[in-house]
């Protein structure tokens, strides 16, 4: 019956972390059929400066849409707008054609990277991956491991995540990216910070994303036309 | 079509027209003085029928007149945050801006009402508690909703966002509005507690006719009187907040 | 995590001690005042060891990016919040509920009533969390928002300092105190079923 | 009705009519408030549409 109603029992009281209480177990995310993010018409106003008003959005499966504008263009607001943690000012994002607001398929298809890159510095990168997967109610420390190894973060799992560098840390944040295995992935500002190494390995890992029929939105104020990614992805200007 | 039908049409429609700020703003030009004659016509009848043509009361003689005053503000208080919590939540519901204009208008009324009722409240005790304050239930409760009042404001301009501040604020006013009863009756127990019944009693339905009538009165013209204010200040927000649109630049350029 | 740095376990602590300790020593200390106020004063340094401790449940979050998170996640913000409050009173309520009867010596309250404070303290603690998690919500964005979250809640928390206080004092004079339970009861069921939705609504609100 | 004892109210008049005469200033401070935040706000709107219409016109 306890499995019914999907009240996963606290499979570890002892576990520091709070947020462990978190119930109904979630079934494993297969990126959804039709699948396409629609921005109608949106306008977004910071205080009294209109940002942008009247802009058209689209996205298809496997596709990447590259924001390019110079700064305070409002690119990091469309992106918060898009993804539900802003309400725009007027006009609709539709996700397979309804609008996303509370609309929980699309919460279960969205995964968000911005300026701030949502690890606890007390919890090491290990346990910040960990939370994570609790949030969604999945927990195996294998995937972490393998997802962790393959950001070359394997060395510092255990070390608190204050002690990380600037790159470090994105490519951590990219690891929880990695591992929550959403469909659309909106990326704030992607690649600043990033040695070439790991631009090398963001670039990769986003199009294995884009190959599994993944869809990106990102913003970066280098161009992409160089990268590997250039093939997929068409550019917007704000 | 029958009637309830059309009458609900009818208010449906002004009720989204009047969430435009631009109708708003030309509906409240005709409404604004309608209101504001209606609480003089009330207000001045009944200060007049109260200070002159109602008895003493037996036991407090003439101070009992500072009832026609404090009991409208009292009453005020309160229907301005009962007003206030409506509008934002029907703000944030359905995300009109004109509702928060409408909260965040009242919110100051709201305060000099309160303030007024707990000056008026002490004034009116003074003579027959000896004291300036004394800690009676509705006193209190006085208080604790100018506090409530200032809270709200306090909130508003804490925010830089405009539009974060509105949403705020709604928020604190219907969080507030659940708790206000609760404040009350531990108010009432708590006084209860300390002294018994409390000396001035609050009159209401118990007097006599000719005092109750400009009781009645001094309370409707005060409420237009609120309305009048609400609507000046709105429309006064209105122009700032909508400075960039079309119409106000319009309007103001004719002025010249 | 809250446990994780026993600093913020600590200091509400600290902080509910020294202030309960500032009133015998400000006060002539003779036992029948000390006794008499003894309730009202160790409720109040509750509701500002509470009030204090609301700032860090979620300020830090906010800092880092995980309440972003939070928010765009699949699972109900609601229970999130919900669990995060239970956290933090477990941290800051839950903790002065338990050292109240030492402090009750310091008052010399007698040992009956020092169960009618814990009691109360017991019941009255998790609401002053709940309605207080809402003003942290809607103030997390500020720079400088404590004193403003004061400011806000400190009106809502007046029902449940008196029915907390009044239950001490009715207690003293030994007359029944269940009307206060019931009120304060009454309280905490409609803290705990309504503010987690308020809370996760105001977070929404100001996060954007 | 002389107006002496009118005035007196019984002995009561400073507390009655300072309680009438304080919600006049206040209703006479709410009424006058609106007022001259209009007119200020009619005068920085008028100045600044006409530096947007310089700032327009210089582009």
């Amino acid at each position: 019956m306890q499995a019914k109603h999907g009240i996963a029992k606290l499979p570890f009281l002892q576990n520091h972390c709070c947020i462990a209480f978190m119930s109904s177990a979630a079934r494993p995310h297969q990126p959804d059929t039709v699948a396409s993010l629609a921005a109608v018409d949106i306008r977004c106003q910071r205080g009294e400066r209109t940002l942008f008003s009247g802009l058209e959005l689209s996205l298809e499966r496997g596709q990447c849409l590259h924001i390019a504008g110079a700064n305070g263009s409002g690119k990091t607001t469309l992106l918060r707008t898009v993804c539900g943690l802003r309400k725009a000012d007027e006009g609709h994002v539709r996700w397979q054609g309804k609008d996303i607001n509370d609309n929980h398929d699309f919460a279960r298809a969205v995964a968000y990277l911005g300026h701030k890159d949502g690890l606890k510095d007390a919890l090491s990168p290990a346990e910040n991956l960990q939370f994570y997967q609790q949030l969604d109610g999945v927990l195996n420390t294998t995937l972490i491991d393998s997802t962790l190894q393959r950001m070359q973060l394997l060395q510092c799992a255990d070390l608190a995540t204050v002690n990380l560098s600037f790159g470090q840390r994105r490519r951590l944040a990219f690891a929880r990216l990695l591992l929550q295995r959403k469909s659309l992935w909106i990326l704030d500002e992607p690649f600043t910070g990033i040695d070439i190494a790991g631009r090398d390995l963001v670039e990769q890992i986003c199009l294995e994303h884009l190959a599994a029929d993944g869809m990106i939105l990102l913003t970066s104020h280098q161009s992409l036309d160089h990268s590997s990614l250039a093939s997929a992805t068409r550019v917007v200007t704000l | 079509m029958n009637p309830f039908k059309s009458i609900w049409n009818f208010l449906y429609i002004s009720f989204h027209r009047l969430g435009s700020p631009r109708e708003f703003y030309t509906i409240s030009a005709y409404a604004t003085p309608v209101f504001g004659l209606l609480f003089l016509g009330l207000s001045t009848y009944g200060a007049y029928l109260g200070l002159f043509v109602a008895p003493a009361d037996y036991q407090q003689g003439d101070s009992f007149r500072i009832i026609y005053v404090h009991v409208p503000a009292a009453w005020l208080s309160l229907f301005i945050y009962v007003v206030m919590a409506c509008a934002s939540a029907i703000g944030l519901i359905w995300r009109m801006k004109m509702a928060f204009v409408v909260a965040l208008c009242s919110a100051p009324i709201g305060a000099a009402f309160t303030f007024l009722a707990l000056a008026t409240g002490s004034l009116w005790g003074a003579p027959i508690w000896g004291t300036w304050w004394e800690w009676d239930a509705r006193l209190t409760s006085e208080l604790i909703l100018l506090f409530l009042y200032s809270g709200v404001m306090a909130l508003y301009y804490a925010f830089d966002d405009r539009r974060t501040a509105e949403r705020a604020t709604a928020m604190l006013a219907v969080v507030g509005v659940v708790i206000v009863p609760i404040i009350h009756y531990s108010v009432e127990w708590w006084s209860s507690l300390h002294q018994g019944a409390t000396v001035f009693r609050e009159g209401g339905p118990a007097m006599p006719a000719n005092m109750l009538t400009p009781l009645l009165l001094m309370a409707l013209g005060f409420t237009f009187f609120y309305g009048y204010c609400l609507f000046h200040r709105a429309r006064n927000m209105v122009l700032h907040n909508e400075r960039n649109s079309s119409w106000v630049r319009e309007m103001i350029n004719e002025l010249e | 995590m809250l446990f994780r740095n026993t600093a913020t376990l600590v200091q509400p602590l600290c902080f509910f001690v020294l202030i309960a300790l500032l009133f015998p020593l400000s006060l002539p200390a003779e036992n029948a005042l000390l006794q008499r106020i003894g309730g009202g004063v160790i409720w109040v340094a509750a509701v500002l060891a509470t009030l204090l401790s609301l700032e860090s449940m979620f300020k830090p979050d906010h800092r880092d990016g995980v309440l972003e998170q939070l928010i765009i996640s699949p699972r109900s913000l609601t229970t999130a919040v919900l669990a995060k409050s239970l956290a933090h009173w477990s941290a800051t309520g839950l903790v002065l509920t338990l050292f109240s009867p030492l402090l009750s010596f310091a008052f010399r309250i007698p040992a009956e009533q020092a169960w009618v404070l814990f009691i109360s303290l017991l019941i009255g603690t998790p609401s002053l969390t709940l309605i207080g998690a809402i003003g942290a919500a809607l103030t997390v964005t500020l720079h400088r928002g404590g004193v403003l979250l004061a400011i806000i809640i400190l009106p809502l928390y007046i029902p449940i300092l008196i029915f907390g206080a009044g239950m001490v004092g009715q207690s003293t004079q030994g007359a029944a105190i269940d009307s206060q339970v019931y009120a304060l009861l009454a309280i905490g069921v409609l803290a705990t079923t309504l503010s987690p939705f308020a809370i996760a609504a105001s977070l929404r609100l100001t996060i954007d | 009705m002389n107006w002496s004892d009118f005035f007196a109210m019984g002995g009561y008049a400073f507390y009655v009519w300072s309680a009438w005469g304080l919600t006049g200033v206040v209703l006479l401070w709410q009424f006058t408030q609106p007022r001259l935040r209009n007119a200020k706000l009619r005068r920085e709107l008028k100045r600044h549409y006409e530096r947007q219409k310089l700032a327009d016109s210089k582009q």
